[in-house]
């Protein structure tokens, strides 16, 4: 096991290699830089900036380099936590804002993979065990109507219809007024699951739809399994045949789509993150590229690719575990 | 002669003084400020402000103290400073009737010649942790930023500069200084007042990051503990007095950040030490706090703004969005208010009469008929009630009315909608022939503009509508979109045949569009950028100007060093005469309002008032600090 | 014929199918009943109805498109009361009671008739846990691994903890062996048991099948279409063919007097070993159970077919203390 | 007693009773033709290709057409019955007004102003499929207007412009898979039938792809096409874009189906009988993968058209005078059209109705893929 | 050994399949599917190969044929008196080669391709082979292969899944024959079907050997069904041939524990016998980790001390010497024969 792991992250980390000059390569694509942005902004608040001091200032940044060199630069220093400075945030260091909204991304993706889960696992059996009922084709609708409506546009009429209709007065955010800067307690706790749910319901609703549909279909090959024939000849009731035994075989597409979907979310979440002002990655990408500013949106497109790199691989530690057929070679 | 200018409240705060003097305390404080006072953490307010505070005068009535104001941005790295900017702090500051008025300074001369300024401190400034603000302060910006080497490529000395060289800064004594120009600057007060100049620093907190004051070991100990690995990124980290991010740093400003970014909440608390009053001497400002809440996106900022989550916001209003607004005025409980703009037009076509990439282009930019006709084919009262509701003015692109010189005439140039006189002038100019899509021919090419266009989301519907316009006087176009930082190059590298300006701005610190003297970036223009480079390179590069646009060119040098305002108002008549005429620049409607939306318990926001972000950065002259919530509101 | 040594007694039983394309008549009008510690051995080709005649005693007939449409299926406990398991719910407390511990069940395939996510040992833990009064853990798991080893896994208590796919095939029916009789069953129903498994595990595991038979004194339903297993191992043989019984005799006499021709057809398509004698195969195919000829589904394959086995579907005819369901045995009339 | 014939001569004349030879396709389809759901998506599916095919004639106006004097107009009904009873087809004029304090523009049904509607109607010119040009409409009014589903901003009809906007939504979900499957299909194929180092350089390259986050490289890619593109070539650009990033599943599914397909016994005759490599994937391996390949690729297209949305939303997407249901959407997406001219929002409705008739279609193929299964 | 008659001669025969394990993939080890494996088989005769499932008979089968590529060893065709050896022929050679060998699989429905009619599956080795000169002859060519194998040949525009399993091996076997060939590899050809179809197909076989002159090399697991058409028959365990007989002195006279184990354990399927079969012990042991000496050795009733360190070799034996063993104890034991 030992071994599989370790050599599953020793595969991981040309993987990364590779992955980080891509991305590095890949930011430098669009034209201009950070600085043209930069001065771009300040010109449109009426201050003039003469081209000797674009020149200084890119000199200052670094950003007269050739690419390798700016690519070495950030790389460098990773070990350390260090993934060179934002140029956004004056300069501060990408891994202090990272680290503000790596918890709230991670929690908002955990969150909704759970809630995904949760839900559609229930449902996916419900709908296998009741094949061709009312119920299930009801859920197959649902399912499918789910697929697709665009997440951003719930995400919006949510919001609307909590407002006017509701009058809900903030829907957004991840915390109510008062407890934005408060320190931890169970009422922030409470505060932050009442705000939760909104993206969660809204980045999850697709992914619900995909878990009930997955779950359905594997669960039915499973229960014509002989096995579960065994587990019926046995005696045992239908309820523990169909939890115990077929439920835990059908659960590793489950599993694997779980592990593949982690990092989607957290970029799939850019959109809602915007529409809903959540303190995710998402929108700290989206102006991070848009203002290339090549360290941070860098280290957060690195950031997401470990995180599948890693959801995948815990997917199959965690597949390993659940199936023992699973050779670790 | 000097010239004195004087605060016209120092008599009456004197009066006010010497009236009160037999009282406990000549001025009064924000009552969350006594228990501190009483603890002793706080000096009592009298010692706290300077001798002579500069006094507001209130727009409606004495406000009440206390409260938290919430508005709303939408962009969480730039947006926070604007807590800064909005209530621009500087040496001099703009009235409401666009005036200098002396502001730290208690007073300011001016030498006859337009060369040396010198200002005389308040005596008793503090800054947010109490240290005296004194000249030490201005020379230490001066010497030690401006001056060094390392530091000035961040903090911009362009605006300093005169005839390409820095002014000399003497501090004659601890509150006053002196700024001696090596010509004559006859704007050198507007350009202090615009917003985000700032001559000064906090030179007791910031000396222990600078290289040359602070303790070389501890400096690097400082250094290692931090993101940069060289000093100047650290003082510059800490000295970001323009973008508010470092809560330690003293500030002179009405609030204090104390919110460390990154954050989607900022927080400004009041400043125990600001140094004004209003007419009765209560200490300002009034709201004991102000929120930015930060929002990712401009709809989700509406969404607040009309269920009346903001106290009071201004910035990503949308004219379009004005219905809405309105709609919801009650239900939300607050109020959206028509501040006046002065973007001369949005948009603005610019046709590039130095293009040398296409002579038949060029040629056709520069027949003066041929842009006439564009300007008078555009139905602008159309396009107002189109795109912006008809809230805008249909007008040339030129001065702003609020300007002391300005001539109705020019805004009237050519801006009527006379499809039929555009004809005639096309037939005129020779584009007789047309093809059959009836586009005229100009040498046999029927006549085809591509205007390239900046980021604008709601560009399109105005360019296909202008598109249409053009299309029935026979003129066809395209446009095409260009990302903002490509416009700017592609326009510095002469490669636009026609361009887009947003806004079309002007001041008199900010001639560029009008006139060709400038060709980078951010100074660039538009219509002419050879003739600018030109100039700008005293005759190297670029291409030499025909006689007209020397004219503009000579009038702007000779404003340039023109000491009397009135003279200097009569000279720039002169260039939107010449522009009037020409129309290098197509205008369609300008003068948009600014909306200000403010809940109706929050006063002394002006019911209307100049919004420019270049006379003291839309709030500026308005006295932000002075804005109160009622006290029957605070406790909402 | 329901003596008291009866353990279950099966009476025209009929399990169909809802197909898209109608009704599949899987198992149509099924009679026989085996004694206490005897073997009866069901033998038929592929589609036959076998293994859907021993689903349907077990009462697991995959839902919801199998059904058991009439008849009735009696088992008799120990002490003598009987229960009709065609009259309760698959799932009923009555039929669980029953499954796994009154009858038993193991299948062909025995590389998917384990869970591979549980060990061995908590698989037929499982089992005990449910129809035994074994509580304590340790007790269990001695138990299982005494089925185990009496079902001839060596080292039992290293491989009780092992799960399926460490286990050979062999092993594994094995395995499925020691899990079906842990509760002591009283009939096994063995469907197809060997089938999949190399003459030489075959061996060892029909032999095992009867020591533990003689052993429990148990009686067993094996199902398979070899008949050369069959001839070692029942006492009575049932010949199935498209879900009816066309032959039902003491295994001696259907191999030394077949009566069916589908009996006989069948057993002349074995190759004997030492004669090179052609084989006389039965011609044609099994026909699709959903468009069965009108007379006798043996009809268009039979080398002894009549103009009644056209038209007419021969009732059971008993002769000589066999049942044969064919024309040819009119004469001797006794229709049953 | 019978006489004994050939019996098998007799079997076969039986199975030649049954007069339809169905190959695996027709059985495909028949099996697809009993999952009601598919069916009913195939035929939305159908309706809105016919729809955007026929877009220039269904539509009343053209994209062109602009009624500065109706802006935001509300949707109208046709209506068959007047104050004296049954009518020919008609719909009512608007009263428009606009409120002086609030700026709201207020259009009422006018009674008095019936536009009688003009079928076969010569209206605006347009370029039917690009091969001529014709006036010709399905319907249209000869005076008046007739905006079924209301007025946009800019006082487009909104008819108009949500059909011949899905002519690129839909066209794009069509060619962005049409290029993922092409890519997806090589690449698969040499991977999974050449194997050894190949394919661990393609499987390498396809893991690289998953595990590149998708948004981000959306905004780059999308961010990166040069500017002074004409609208086609964006068009293009972001077709290739998307497809670019699709490839990897198909290629997975492709070389494992290969793979699987590689072990099978036929395989095994045709190389007996001397059959060449290329023989082999052309007439055994690709056609065998071919229907799991079409109904993945029918799967991926709803993810196509939300695809196209985000980018729109993110206002990356297709660019003005084009529009698409994503640039529609987009424009939509504010708070001023939910609360003052919610009709904006059809076109989500046409998203979501295609996707669910693409996700219906593709689960129906998807079963009937394998038409031996039960 | 006369040689004129062989048609084919296998020699020192390996196929091993890597094992690859830990940090890199490295190649610890191999299966040893055909280790080491040396027959011929004579012109018009059918040579079978028993052995347990996992005993590498597929593997041999397959690699003889050139579907799977050869460790080591020879396998020299004799293509009309010229001996060519396959294993040493590629490309266009060995496609041309082909035609002389051919095969029929044991899945009736994973051996052929369900997209294509009847028709277009018997006519593909035409095809490829570039046989007859249009679409119109090849059909002709089909049609009368179909009537060969008992199919009726209107039925060639149908495809496979209408056909029952039985009819589907006659289409396999149509498609083998169409090159003409003069072996046939039968993989277990039979053992997918129900007993009634497989004497069909059985019948089938011997009745075209017979009228074409066919070799069969012949895997199968069923004893029964191997001595029923076998001349020679093989016995192969754990990839290695234990023991080669003429099928009456295999049956009558076992030379190899391990053969009588096997014809111990077959069922007869004698109800007035109550002697239970006797059994083999064990299973086969996982070939990855095959044991030392004989093979066999782990199940054998008689094993010796050699048995366990030294590998026995095939040895000429019988009375002609034509039979083979690998045995130590060959001439000590007196193996029973099977018992009817």
């Amino acid at each position: 096991m030992i071994n599989y792991i370790s050599r599953r992250v020793a595969v991981m980390i040309p993987v990364l290699i590779l992955i980080s000059m891509f991305i590095f390569f890949i930011i430098q694509l669009p034209p201009g830089n950070y600085l043209d942005s930069y001065v771009a902004l300040v010109s449109s608040q009426g201050e003039t900036i003469s081209a000797e001091r674009v020149q200084k200032l890119e000199e200052r940044y670094g950003l007269n380099q050739p690419v390798y060199v700016k690519y070495w630069k950030w790389v460098k220093g990773f070990v350390f936590l260090d993934f060179g400075n934002s140029f956004q945030y004056d300069s501060a260091s990408v891994w202090s804002i990272v680290k503000q909204y790596l918890g709230y991304s991670i929690l908002i993706a955990g969150s909704t993979q759970i809630f995904m889960i949760v839900v559609g696992i229930p449902i996916g059996i419900y709908s296998a065990t009741h094949q061709y009922s009312f119920g299930d084709y009801f859920w197959t609708f649902i399912g499918f109507i789910g697929l697709s409506i665009p997440n951003f546009m719930l995400a919006l009429i949510l919001m609307y219809v909590g407002y006017f209709v509701f009058g809900i007065p903030s829907l957004g955010g991840l915390f109510s007024e008062q407890y934005v800067t408060a320190p931890w307690s169970i009422a922030k706790f409470i505060d932050l699951l009442a705000h939760l749910w909104i993206p969660v319901v809204v980045l999850g609703t697709a992914g619900t739809a995909g878990v009930i549909r997955t779950m359905r279909a594997n669960l039915l090959d499973v229960l014509n399994m002989q096995y579960i024939s065994t587990a019926r000849a046995k005696g045992l009731k239908e309820s523990v045949v169909i939890y115990k035994h077929a439920v835990r075989n059908a659960l590793h597409v489950i599993i694997m789509w779980a592990g593949m979907r982690l990092p989607k979310l957290i970029s799939g979440s850019t959109v809602v993150s915007i529409v809903l002002s959540l303190p995710t990655l998402g929108p700290i990408i989206y102006s991070a590229l848009r203002s290339q500013d090549m360290y941070l949106a860098g280290t957060v497109l690195l950031f997401q690719c470990i995180l599948l790199l890693v959801g995948n691989l815990v997917a199959d530690i965690i597949l390993a575990v659940v199936d023992p057929r699973i050779q670790y070679n | 002669m000097k010239l004195v200018k004087e605060n016209s409240y120092i008599l009456l705060t004197v009066l006010i003084l010497f009236l009160t003097s037999g009282l406990a305390s000549a001025y009064n404080q924000a009552p969350v400020l006594d228990q501190e006072v009483e603890n002793g953490n706080l000096p009592a307010v009298d010692e706290r402000l300077p001798e002579n505070p500069y006094v507001t005068e209130v727009v409606d009535r004495i406000g009440d103290y206390g409260g938290t104001l919430n508005w709303f941005a939408t962009n969480a790295t730039d947006d926070p400073k604007l807590m800064a900017l909005y209530n621009n702090i500087n040496l001099v500051r703009y009235t409401p009737s666009l005036t200098i008025k002396p502001d730290l300074a208690e007073s300011y001369e001016v030498s006859d010649d337009l060369t040396t300024y010198t200002f005389n401190l308040r005596k008793g400034i503090r800054w947010s942790d109490g240290e005296l603000f004194t000249a030490n302060d201005v020379m230490f910006w001066f010497n030690d930023i401006i001056k060094n080497d390392q530091l000035t490529a961040e903090s911009g000395s362009g605006w300093l500069k005169i005839q390409d060289k820095l002014p000399e800064v003497e501090k004659l004594d601890d509150y006053t200084v002196r700024f001696s120009f090596a010509a004559p600057n006859p704007y050198f007060l507007e350009k202090l007042a615009f917003p985000g100049r700032k001559p000064y620093a906090a030179a007791h907190y910031l000396k222990q990051f600078h290289a040359d004051y602070a303790d070389q070991a501890e400096l690097e100990k400082r250094i290692a503990d931090s993101d940069f690995d060289k000093w100047v990124g650290l003082f510059e980290s800490k000295n970001s007095k323009k973008f508010f991010r470092n809560p330690e740093l003293p500030v002179i400003e009405p609030w204090v950040p104390v919110t460390e970014p990154p954050a989607n909440r900022f927080v400004y608390k009041r400043n125990p030490y600001f140094y004004k009053v209003d007419e009765e001497g209560n200490q300002l400002p009034y709201l004991d706090e102000v929120v930015l809440k930060i929002v990712s996106d401009k709809e989700v900022l509406s969404m607040q703004v009309v269920s009346g989550a903001a106290d009071l916001q201004m910035r990503q209003l949308m004219t379009s969005n004005f219905t809405l607004y309105k709609n919801n005025e009650k239900s939300g409980n607050y109020k959206v208010l028509k501040w006046q703009r002065n973007t001369p037009s949005l948009p603005t076509f610019a046709p590039n009469i130095t293009y040398a990439e296409d002579e038949w282009m060029r040629e056709l930019n520069n027949n003066k008929k041929f842009r006439q006709a564009l300007s008078l084919a555009i139905n602008r009262p159309e396009l107002n009630q189109v795109a912006t509701k008809g809230l805008a003015v249909p007008r040339q692109a030129t001065v702003y009315p609020q300007w002391e010189g300005f001539k109705q005439e020019w805004a009237d140039a050519y801006a009527d909608y006379d499809p039929e006189k555009a004809n005639k002038l096309l037939d005129e100019a020779g584009f007789t022939e047309r093809n059959s899509d009836g586009i005229r021919l100009k040498d046999g090419k029927p006549i085809h503009l591509t205007i390239y266009i900046g980021e604008d989301p709601n560009l399109p519907r105005t360019m296909n509508m202008i598109k249409d316009y053009w299309k029935d006087i026979g003129v066809d176009m395209d446009f095409k979109g260009l990302e903002k930082t490509l416009h700017y190059t592609r326009r510095d590298a002469n490669k636009l045949p026609w361009a887009y300006i947003g806004g079309a701005s002007w001041s008199p610190t900010y001639p560029y569009n009008f006139i060709p003297v400038s060709n980078s970036y951010s100074s660039g223009n538009w219509w002419a950028p050879l003739y600018a480079k030109w100039y700008e390179t005293n005759g190297k590069q670029g291409e030499e100007p025909p006689a007209e646009i020397k004219k503009l060119m000579n009038l702007y040098d000779e404003i340039q060093i023109t000491k009397d305002q009135d003279e200097r108002v009569e000279l720039w008549q002169k260039v939107f005469d010449i522009h009037a005429e020409n129309v290098w620049m197509i205008g369609t409607n300008g003068l948009h309002p600014q909306f200000v939306i403010k809940k109706n318990y929050v006063h002394n926001v002006p019911e209307t008032a100049l919004a420019s972000w270049d006379y003291g950065a839309y709030f500026g002259p308005s006295e932000f600090y002075q804005f109160f919530i009622e006290k029957d509101a605070q406790d909402k | 014929m329901s003596s008291s040594n009866c353990v279950i007694d099966v009476k025209n039983l009929q399990t169909f199918f809802n197909t898209e394309n109608g009704v599949v008549k899987a198992v149509n009008g099924v009679s026989f009943s085996i004694e206490k510690g005897k073997t009866l051995g069901i033998v038929g080709e592929s589609g036959c109805g076998k293994s859907m005649t021993s689903m349907s005693l077990m009462n697991l007939v995959p839902r919801p498109k199998g059904f058991i449409a009439g008849g009735e299926i009696n088992y008799f406990y120990e002490d003598g009361s009987k229960i009709d398991i065609t009259e309760y719910d698959h799932d009923s407390e009555k039929m669980r009671k029953i499954r796994g511990n009154e009858m038993a069940m193991i299948f062909q395939e025995p590389m998917t008739s384990l869970n591979p996510v549980y060990t061995v040992g908590d698989q037929i833990i499982e089992a005990i846990k449910l129809h035994q009064n074994y509580k304590n853990k340790d007790e269990l798991r001695e138990r299982a691994v005494k089925m185990l080893k009496k079902v001839g896994i060596s080292a039992p208590e290293n491989r009780v903890d092992e799960y399926p796919h460490e286990f050979s095939g062999g092993m594994r029916q094995r395995a499925m062996i020691a899990m079906a009789l842990s509760c002591n069953p009283r009939l096994l129903i063995a469907d197809e048991p060997t089938t999949a498994l190399d003459v030489t595990v075959e061996a060892q595991i029909i032999n095992l099948m009867g020591e533990l038979q003689k052993d429990m004194d148990m009686s067993i339903m094996f199902i398979t279409h070899d008949l050369g297993v069959i001839g070692d191992i029942a006492d009575e043989v049932m010949v199935m063919y498209t879900g009816k019984v066309v032959e039902k005799s003491d295994t001696k006499s259907l191999f030394s007097n077949p009566k069916h021709p589908y009996t006989r057809g069948l057993l002349n398509s074995r190759p004997v070993i030492g004669s090179k004698k052609r084989l006389e195969p039965i011609e044609g195919s099994v026909p699709d159970l959903l468009h069965l000829p009108e007379g006798c589904d043996f009809y268009d394959r039979c080398p002894k077919a009549m103009e009644i086995c056209k038209n007419e579907d021969p009732p059971v005819f008993e002769v000589e203390d066999c049942k044969v369901k064919c024309w040819l045995y009119r004469e001797e009339e006794k229709a049953s | 007693m019978k006489t004994e014939t050939n019996q098998s001569e007799k079997n076969i004349n039986e199975i030649d009773e049954s007069p339809e030879i169905l190959s695996r396709n027709q059985l495909m389809w028949r099996k697809f033709k009993r999952n009601k759901l598919g069916v009913a998506g195939g035929i939305v599916v159908l309706l809105f290709y016919l729809m955007v095919i026929f877009g220039g004639f269904l539509s009343p106006y053209t994209l062109d057409h602009k009624d500065y004097s109706n802006i935001t107009a509300p949707p109208r009904r046709i209506r068959i019955i007047d104050q004296d009873g049954l009518s020919a087809p008609f719909v009512y004029g608007y009263k428009a007004s606009m409120d002086p304090e609030t700026l709201q523009r207020n259009y009422e049904i006018d009674k008095n102003s019936k536009y009688y509607i003009d079928f076969l109607h010569r209206g605006d010119e347009y370029n039917f499929l690009g091969l001529f040009k014709t006036d010709l409409h399905l319907f249209g009014v000869n005076e008046g207007q007739m905006y079924l589903l209301g007025t946009d901003e800019t006082g487009s009809d909104l008819l108009t412009k949500i059909i011949l906007g899905g002519r690129i939504s839909l066209s794009i979900s069509l060619l962005g898979p049409l290029i993922s499957l092409i890519i997806g299909a090589i690449l698969g194929t040499v991977s999974g039938y050449v194997g050894g180092v190949v394919d661990g350089v393609i499987q390498r390259i396809i893991e690289f792809f998953k595990s590149f986050p998708r948004i981000p490289l959306w905004l780059t890619l999308a961010a990166a096409l040069p500017a002074n593109w004409s609208s086609l070539r964006v068009y293009i650009g972001i077709v290739v874009i998307l497809a670019f990033l699709g490839w990897t599943g198909l290629a997975r599914m492709v070389r494992g189906k290969i793979m699987s397909l590689r072990e099978e016994d036929f395989v095994s005759a045709a190389i007996a009988s001397g059959s060449t490599g290329w023989w082999i994937v052309r007439k055994h391996l690709i056609p065998n993968a071919m229907s799991q390949l079409i109904v993945s690729a029918t799967l991926s297209i709803p993810s196509m058209i939300l695809a196209e949305a985000s980018l729109s939303f993110l206002g990356l997407g297709i660019r003005a005078p084009m529009t698409s249901w994503g640039v529609l959407l987009q424009e939509a997406q504010n708070v001023r059209t939910i609360a003052l001219h919610p009709w904006l929002f059809t076109p989500a409705l046409f998203i979501i109705v295609a996707i669910l008739g693409f996700n219906f279609l593709g689960d129906g193929l998807r079963d009937a893929a394998d038409p031996f299964s039960n | 050994m006369s040689k004129e008659e062989t048609i084919l001669e296998v020699n020192n025969l390996k196929k091993y399949f890597p094992i690859r394990k830990g940090f890199f993939k490295r190649v610890v080890g191999h299966v040893k599917a055909v280790d080491d494996v040396s027959f011929f088989i004579n012109k018009g005769e059918t040579l079978g190969l028993v052995g347990e499932s996992g005993c590498g008979k597929s593997t041999l089968g397959r690699t003889v044929l050139q579907l799977l590529e050869p460790t080591a060893g020879d396998v020299i065709y004799n293509d009309q008196g010229v001996k060519k050896d396959l294993a040493e022929t590629k490309g266009q050679e060995l496609r041309k080669l082909r035609r002389n060998i051919q095969m029929i699989f044991q899945d009736p429905f994973s051996s052929l391709d369900s997209r294509l009619s009847v028709r277009d599956i018997v006519a593909e080795p035409l095809t490829v082979q570039g046989i007859g000169k249009d679409r119109e002859e090849r059909t002709e060519m089909v049609k009368e292969l179909l009537e060969q194998v008992g199919l009726n040949s209107y039925q060639m525009n149908r495809y496979p899944h209408e056909f029952s399993g039985g009819q589907r091996q006659r289409i396999g076997i149509a498609r083998a024959l169409a090159l003409n060939p003069e072996l046939i590899i039968c993989d277990e050809p039979v053992s997918a079907l129900d007993v009634s179809v497989q004497a069909q197909v059985l019948n089938l076989l011997s009745d075209l050997q017979k009228d074409l002159g066919l070799t069969y090399l012949f895997i199968a697991h069923d004893l029964g069904v191997v001595e029923y058409i076998s001349d020679r028959i093989m016995v192969m365990y754990l990839g290695k041939i234990v023991e080669v007989a003429d099928s009456d002195t295999l049956y009558q006279n076992p030379q190899h524990p391990y053969t009588e184990a096997l014809l111990k354990s077959i069922a007869i399927g004698d109800p007035f016998s109550n002697e239970p079969r006797e059994a083999l012990e064990g299973t086969v042991p996982d070939p990855a980790n095959p044991p030392s000496g004989c093979k066999f050795h782990t199940r054998c009733p008689y094993c010796s001390d050699i048995c366990k360190t030294k590998e026995p070799e095939l040895i000429p034996t019988g009375e002609d010497y034509n039979n083979y063993v690998a045995c130590h104890s060959r001439d000590s034991l007196n193996l029973e024969s099977f018992k009817k």
